[in-house]
Parts: C-alpha cells; structure tokens; sequence
C-alpha cells in the first residue's frame, strides 16, 4: 500500500471531514475546562487546508509542510502553534521521499511529539494533547521496528492515543487554560488529546 | 444565542468593517490577514508597539490603536489568540526603523502564536522584544501551570509603554519600562453572568441566580471559587483584598484604580462599585492618584467587573497623563 | 436579579458618590437634591445648558456635563424623572446671567417636573427656555397620546447646543438651534434582552429565545411589534428604513449617524451593526459625514441597540466638531 | 367628627402605610403597561411625606400643602406632579380653616381634579388617575349637597374612584407611558387610578 503525496493529502481531507464532524463534540470539550473554542479552531484551520489542497504539493513532506502553515496561520489559540509545529517537524523528517513507509511515519510522529514539546512545555500528565501523542509514538515505534507497514504503524499510534486521551479524564491540567481551573479540571477529557486521537483514528483509517 | 451578528464565522472581519467606518481618521484595518493599524503607521523611528489577541473584549485592543498607544492591534478570532502571521503583519507594516515590542497577555495560545511571530519577525531583520503581562491574582503563579493571566493591567501597560514610545523611547527603556509595569500592576475579576461565543452559541458555563464566580478570567475561565453574591460592598472587597494583598500595595502607596467592567455591567452599577473601591483604599491609606472607570478589557455580554491597580512611580503618572488619541482613549489632544 | 448594589433605595446616591471621584476634575456632585454640576460653574455669560432625567440610562446625562456640553444635570430615580426642586437647584448653581435651556425628553413625568421647575426659576428671575426632544419614531405621533418619546438624538443635542453656550451663543439662538437640531434627528431601537430595575427586582418584560422587541423605549416601553430575532443586516435595516421614512431623509442629505448600545450589547456587535448601517447608507446616497458608536444612552443592562440620524447643516457639523471635555465624550482639548 | 390638622395628618400616615404595603401590587401594575416604578415612587414620596409630618402644621390646609411640596420633591415621574398639584390645590381650597366639613372636602376634591387636568392634560377615558378622581368627586359633590359628612363624602369617593379604576381595564392608553403601548395597553389596571383608588379609601376609612 502506497503514502504517497495523493493519499496524504486525501487522509488530511478525511481528518478535516471528521474535525468538522466533531465540531460541536471539541467545542463542548473545550467548555468544559477551557473556552469553547477548540472545535471552531480546529475546524476552520483543516477547512481552510482542504482548499489549499485543490494543489497537492509534489511529496508527502510537501503536503505536510502545507498543512503546518496553513494551519498556523488559521487555527490561533495554543492548537494552532502546536499542531503546526508538529506537521513542520514531520515534515523535515520525512524529507522529500515520495513513499513513506512503517519506519518513516513513526519516525514523523516522533518528530512531531518533540515539536510539541519544545513548543509546549508540557510534560506526561499534564492533561494535553500530549498524553495522547506521547502513547501513539511509542506504539508506532514498536510496531515500526517489528516490520510493520504504515496502516499497522497508525493503527497502533490511533489504539494509543485513544486510551491516552482517556487517561486525561483524571488528571488535574498543569499546562494550557484548563490549568487555571487546578483541581476542577479533574472528571474531564482535554479537548486537544481527543482531537489528536481523532486525527490518528482518521489517518489509520485512511492507510488501510 | 441573541446576537446582532450576521454569520458567527464571519463576526470578527464584519466587526472589523464598522470600527474602519467609525474610526476612519484614526485607524486603518487590513484583513488579510487581520490587523488594525494606526492611520499614520509606521511612524519613523519610533518603537512600533503591537498588541492582540483574541476579539470579544473590546475595545481591547483595537480600540487603543492610535496615538500614544499601540501601533498596531491583532484581532484573533473570539477568544482565540491571534495568528503569527497576522503578528507577522502588524510588524511589518508598522515598524520605523526601531524595533517593535509585542504586549503579550499570558495565555498558552498568545504566548505561542507571538513567539512564532517574533521568529519571523527577527528573521526579517526587525529587533523584536515581547514583554508578557500575567497580572490577574486569581490564579496561583506556579512554575508547573501556565501561570497567571493578563487581564485588566493590559490596558493600563498598552497605555503608558504607548506614551514612551510616542516619545521616542527606545526599545531598550520601552522594554524595561514594560517589564517595570508588569512588576506593579495586579488585577482580580469576578462575573455574575456567563457569556456566550458566537460560534459555540452556548454560555460558556452557568451560574445559579444567587451565586458568582470570583476570580472569573476574561473568557470565562473560571476563578478562585464560586460564592454567593453579596453586596457590592463585600464584592468590592472581595477583589480588592487579594490584590491589595499579593503586591502587596501599602500605606502610602500611590496607585492608579481601574474599575472595568466585564461589559454587560451598566455603568450606574460600576461607578457604585469604583466610589466603594476608592473608599476602602482610604481607609487604608493608599493614596489614589489616577482613575479609570468604564467597559475597557470585556468579556462579550458578560456582567460582572475587575479591579486593577498600579502602583505608580513619577514616571509613570507622567506618561499615563501623556497625549493619547485613540477610539477608546483619548485626552490631551 | 444579580446586580452590583447595596441597597436598591440608594442605588443612585451611591453611583453618583463614585462618579464623583471618578471625575473630580470636570464634575461637582451635590446630594440634596442630587444635581451633578460642572466644576467651573457657574460660567459668567454664558447660557447653562440643563438636562435630566431617571437614572439608568448612564453615562446620559451626567456624563455629558462638562466643557462645551452640560452645565448640569439632574439624576431622577432609577428610569423615574428628577423632582423640581433638583432642576431648580441646578438652575440656581448654573445660572451665568445668560439664562438656562433646559433639555427635556418627551416623557409626561419628565415634562411636568421640568415645567414645575421652569415655573419656580422663572420666579426667582431667571430666563429659563425648555425644550422638548421626542425623536423616537417607533412611537405614533399624535395630538392624543403622550406623543414621541425622546431618545438617541437627546445625545446628539446636547452635545450641539452645549458647544453652541460654549461659544456665547445666548439663549434665543441657543433655544433656535435646539429646535432646529429637535426638527432633523430621528431614532429607532430595539432590545434582544430585558433590563432589571433594582427596586423592582424583575425584569420589566420577557422575550422569548427568539424574539426581538422593536421600537423599545429607554425604560423597556414596548414598541412597534414584537418579532422574530433576525439577522444583523435584517436588525439594522428594521431601524434603518422607519429612521429614513420618517424626516424622511434623502439621497444627498449629509448626517451623522449614531450607533448606539442598550447597554448590555458588546462593541464588538454594535461595530459590526454599524458598518451595515453606514452601507445601507451608502447605497442610498445618503452621506455620512460624522458617526458616534458606543452605549450613550442605554437602559441599564439591556441588550440591543439604537439608530439616530441626524440631517446636518454647515453649523451643527462644526458644532459638532467643536471641543467636548466630558466624562463620557471628549476631544479636541 | 372632627376632620382637623391632627387627623388629616393622622389619615397621610395610613395613607402612607397602605401605599408602601401596596408597593408591590402598584410596581407589578406598572410593569405592565409603564416603568414598574409607580409603587416605588408613591412609596419613597409618603414615606418622606411620614417624617415631614413630625411637625403636624397647625390646619388642615397646612397639612396638605407640606404633603404638596413633599411630594412633589420627592415622588418624581408622571405621578409626583399630578399628586402635588392635586394637594396644593385642595390646600388652597380649604384655606386656614381648622376643622373640614363634607362640602369642604368635596371641594377640596374637586380643586385636586381640576389640578390634575390642568398639568396632566388627560380626559375621561384616557387610561390615568383622571378615570378614578372623576366619578370621585361626581360622588363626594352629590353626598356634600344632600348634607353628608365628611366620613360620607369621602365614603362615596372611594367606592366611585373603585369603580373608575376598575374601569381602566379595557381602556385603550392615550395619556402617559402606557400610550405607547397603544391597542397593547387594554386589558390591565392603570396603576395610578389604582393608587388614586387607595389613597381614597384609606382617607375614608379614617374618617369614619
Ligand atoms: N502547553 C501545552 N502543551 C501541549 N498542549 C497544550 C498546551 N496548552 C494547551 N494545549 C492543548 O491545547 C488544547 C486547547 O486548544 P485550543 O482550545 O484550540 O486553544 P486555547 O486553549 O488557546 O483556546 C488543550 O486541550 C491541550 O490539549
Ligand atoms: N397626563 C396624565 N394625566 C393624568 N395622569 C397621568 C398622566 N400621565 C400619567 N398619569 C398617571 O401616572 C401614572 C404613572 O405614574 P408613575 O409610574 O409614577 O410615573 P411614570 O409614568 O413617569 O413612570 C399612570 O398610571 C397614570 O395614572
Ligand atoms: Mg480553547
Ligand atoms: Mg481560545
Ligand atoms: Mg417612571
Ligand atoms: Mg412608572
């Protein structure tokens, strides 16, 4: 099964279809510990991407390189910043191949933890996107070096990054808005670890 | 949701049409990306002083972009930090050969998006500094959250590092000065009702008939706790204290009071609460030198108010006196 | 009702002790009777400029005294018109040797206690000339009612005549341009949310989720008709058309145009309902030569809005230009 | 029965108990088709009317001009110069005499309507206080000529303006706030006859 620059940018239509599909989910997320506005933020910046794409770059960095400034300049807010800091990172990762395989999208997903960790600052528990990100990683790594091809490698990453955005649910934010509310931001799930488990639940999907 | 809005994707750029229509002498609004800029911007060797972030609290910071005080404002979407790009903008189209120092409220997202903003900036040969206000006593300072957040003393800093700059201070003694201001300037906000954001078209929390939330943020974050309304005496000290308390502001102690309301406090109620703030630091012996009383740092419709106090040096009350000519501000001119 | 107050009896009292040392250099407040005064009055030879009316309606009418607008003006009750001896008082404190005008907004109660007031300055020597502001146009004109209330263009008035006494202009000439001013402005508004009177503690109607009132009063009168809520193109040009039917205004006729908040509204939808105001403007041909945005005459808490326009001629525009050193308007000193 | 200084002074303290007990009813009246702010004013003007009334004026008249100018500097709205007028012009009407008979006080009622109509401008029909004040003083004038007393005259005044204010309720408002309701206004009490009413039937009461 081919990753190449096409079949990037599909996936990333499919991730903007089901951000816009899980808009109002992201919004009530958000409200709940932050400011109800992660779903419009999310949902405007791939919007915007999916136009951006009626030119498909020529490789799949391409693409990824296109989907990080698109979506710093639309999305705002600390997703914005964060989220495009991690496409830039798997983007200079991948290179200019123009067929990823299993090593290289767990390679690109290392990156883009590392972005947003220098970037955020925040650590294992803090209740952000990074407890979700920080689990796929680690099983797109171990699938990876098992021999497994891109669908394996992101369907393990999608696994994990589900089950850590539901250990958010507990955990008292330290970084981001949801910080300000200590220990009433425990009993919720983060708004940013559940879009990234939707995002890596849509490219899984699409790789199959 | 009752709103006079068109379309909730498209709030803030239709807002943007009227305040360029209302403030034509003052103000020219780019958009796209977004940015309100000073009519007469750049302004040749001066420090370029750019602020932003996200709308819905008006006329912050739109409303302070003129004379004396900002240079260039960046509109985010409601409530959402602004991008570097449009940060990227504002230095560009204002920047005098000086340098541009960004006023940052402490929020993960304006943090990030300015930081980016810098980089692209400084890549671009513009000396860019980025001073980060975190004045809201609400939220415990800690080295393991986010911090505190700017709120009220925003305006009171947009203000007199505008008055530097305007005088030609350079980037250094604007900086510096900023840095000094955000040392004095502590602040505390308390909401009787909830807001709602256009695009969520839900309040963003709820609260019984008889209670309020203290230490409310300006998107309706919540605060220290959730109490019963009282008087507006025990609310007046109820913010005051903790403000008073954490600088600490003493006896003798000359300051500037802002009393801001959240935006749907009428003013009849705000200046009830101002003549009550201004009597408690009597009593205390805090000298009140300067005063600011109005809807300046808001949360959308929401009704509730903040307190912030400055504590002033020679200097500062010099340039809080200072010319400002802006939609918001305006004196001396 | 969640209102920062102590005691909704003294609700106004306590206000106007805050404003007082809000403004401690324009204003002087007296309490008994409650009369808010210019600091330099009285101005010897120039005619004082009197308004008042209930409280509620802040920053209308104390925040309009000051330098080239008020001389005074007397706060009734909450939504409740001032007492004669108030009127009389500033009379008295006011009274430069030219004379008073006193402004008045067409509401019976305010009308009767003015026309007391008259009486009793007229008495003590005074030359005192009323005149009477009924620019609402969602009301029936008509010789057996109340006739039109008296809203937006009070501001407007106030602001044109004030800087008229400000130049000498004695009193026939001021009390001329005052009707002439009262014969070309016209308003409409309407309210998305009720407003809460403190001594009565509930909201002075309902709406439904998704109604409008339109043609509210200042004191949350009902209108025209109640209707759907709309959107902000529909809103505007629901007050727009009555407005512009009404002088009617025409293609070519220079204005000003007033956006004005209820209170409760955020700048942020009352800019983006002024940019469609001053289109709709446009593609008549109407010529919009000045514009005032912000809540000026509000009803406490109340979410909504108001249109005024006025048909400007050579003189009322530089009047309108000239300088304004007041709490809630100010420029050109 | 004796109608001197004293028990005109005596009945304005029950006529000011009875308006603050009706604060309420009158402010929900109002609410209705004006500002809700009648009862909070009729309450704030007797209540000051109250401790003006420390010091009694030595005759009936006396005691009626001090409620004039008390009210008058107080009350505010529509109401504080309608009822001012009206008791500064039964205060003439009665001049210094020290002891009110029935015609007495059936012309002094007829003065405070006459009052009424020359500040306020309103007929018959027109939704105000008039609607109550008239059939009262047609009634008090009618018990005065066939010799009844005071206790009388203002026995028939209070059921007459009872049934004028009741008759408010289907008028369509032409005078006051409630005209701009226009056709909206029928079908509720006007709060100033109903105060009219009131203040009526508690002098009455105290006459007896
Ligand atoms: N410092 C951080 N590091 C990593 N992720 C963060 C950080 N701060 C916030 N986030 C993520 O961002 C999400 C909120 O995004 P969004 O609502 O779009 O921005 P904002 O908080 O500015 O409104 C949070 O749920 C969290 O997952
Ligand atoms: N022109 C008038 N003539 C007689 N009575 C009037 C007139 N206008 C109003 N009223 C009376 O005044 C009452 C309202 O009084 P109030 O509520 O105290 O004043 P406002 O209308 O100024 O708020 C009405 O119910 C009506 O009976
Ligand atoms: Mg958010
Ligand atoms: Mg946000
Ligand atoms: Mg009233
Ligand atoms: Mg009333």
């Amino acid at each position: 099964m081919a990753c190449t620059a096409e079949s990037v940018a599909e996936a990333l239509r499919a991730v903007a279809a089901v951000v816009v599909e899980h808009r109002e989910e992201l919004i009530r997320l958000d409200r709940e510990i932050g400011d109800g506005d992660h779903g419009e933020n999310m949902a405007r910046g791939f919007t915007a991407l999916v136009s951006k794409l009626d030119e498909v770059p020529s490789s799949p960095g391409g693409v990824l390189r296109l989907a990080a400034t698109t979506l710093i300049s639309t999305v705002g807010g600390a997703a914005g910043p964060l989220y495009g800091t991690a496409f830039l990172r798997a983007a200079t990762s991948v290179g200019d191949v123009a067929d990823l395989d299993g090593p290289a999208v767990a390679a690109a997903l290392r990156a883009a933890l590392d972005g947003v960790v220098a970037r955020g600052k925040a650590a294992l528990g803090d209740k952000t996107m990074v407890d979700a990100l920080t689990p796929a990683v680690a099983a797109a790594e171990s699938v990876a070096v098992t021999g497994g091809g891109v669908a394996e490698v992101l369907g393990a990453a999608a696994d994990a990054a589900e089950m850590g955005a539901d250990s958010t649910v507990p955990m008292v934010a330290r970084k981001g808005r949801a910080s300000y509310l200590g220990e009433r931001s425990a009993g919720h799930l983060d708004p940013g670890a559940r879009s990234t488990a939707l995002l890596l639940r849509t490219l899984a999907g699409r790789a199959r | 949701m009752k709103k006079i809005i068109n379309d909730p994707a498209t709030v803030v750029v239709d807002a943007l049409r009227g305040m360029a229509l209302a403030h034509a002498d003052l103000l020219e609004v780019r958009y796209d990306p977004a940015v309100v800029v000073r009519a007469d911007a750049p302004v040749p060797r001066k420090v370029a002083v750019i602020s932003g972030g996200g709308s819905g609290h008006e006329p912050l910071h739109g409303g302070f972009v003129g004379r004396g005080m900002l240079d260039a404002a960046c509109p985010g979407a409601v409530f959402t930090s602004p991008t570097p790009d449009q940060v990227a903008a504002a230095v560009a189209r204002t920047d005098g050969g000086a340098g541009a120092l960004l006023i940052v409220k402490n929020y993960t997202g304006d943090v990030l998006n300015f930081e980016t903003a810098g980089e692209l900036a400084a890549a671009d040969g513009v000396d860019v500094r980025t001073v980060v206000i975190d004045d809201d006593v609400a939220v415990k300072d800690s080295l393991f959250t986010a911090g505190r957040r700017g709120v009220g003393g925003t305006v009171l800093l947009e203000k007199i590092v505008g008055a530097a700059a305007e005088r030609g201070v350079d980037l250094d003694g604007c900086e510096a000065l900023a840095r000094r201001v955000v040392a004095r300037v502590r602040s505390m906000g308390l909401a009787l009702t909830a807001c709602t954001v256009p695009h969520a078209g839900e309040p963003s929390f709820t609260l019984a008939d008889d209670e309020m939330e203290l230490g409310i943020g300006i998107h309706g974050e919540p605060g220290r706790r959730r109490v019963p309304v009282g008087s507006a005496e025990e609310m007046v000290a109820a913010l005051l204290d903790p403000v008073l308390e954490d600088l600490p502001f003493q006896e003798g102690d000359r300051v500037l009071l802002f009393t801001n309301s959240m935006g749907g406090t009428p003013l009849i109620e705000l200046y009830l609460a101002h003549g009550i703030a201004e009597r408690l630091l009597v009593e205390r012996g805090v000298v009140v030198e300067r005063r600011l009383v109005g809807p300046y740092i808001t949360s959308l419709e929401m009704q509730g108010m903040s307190l912030t106090l400055l504590k002033l040096d020679d200097e500062m009350l010099e340039l809080w006196d200072a010319p400002v000519h802006t939609p918001a501000l305006r004196w001396g001119v």
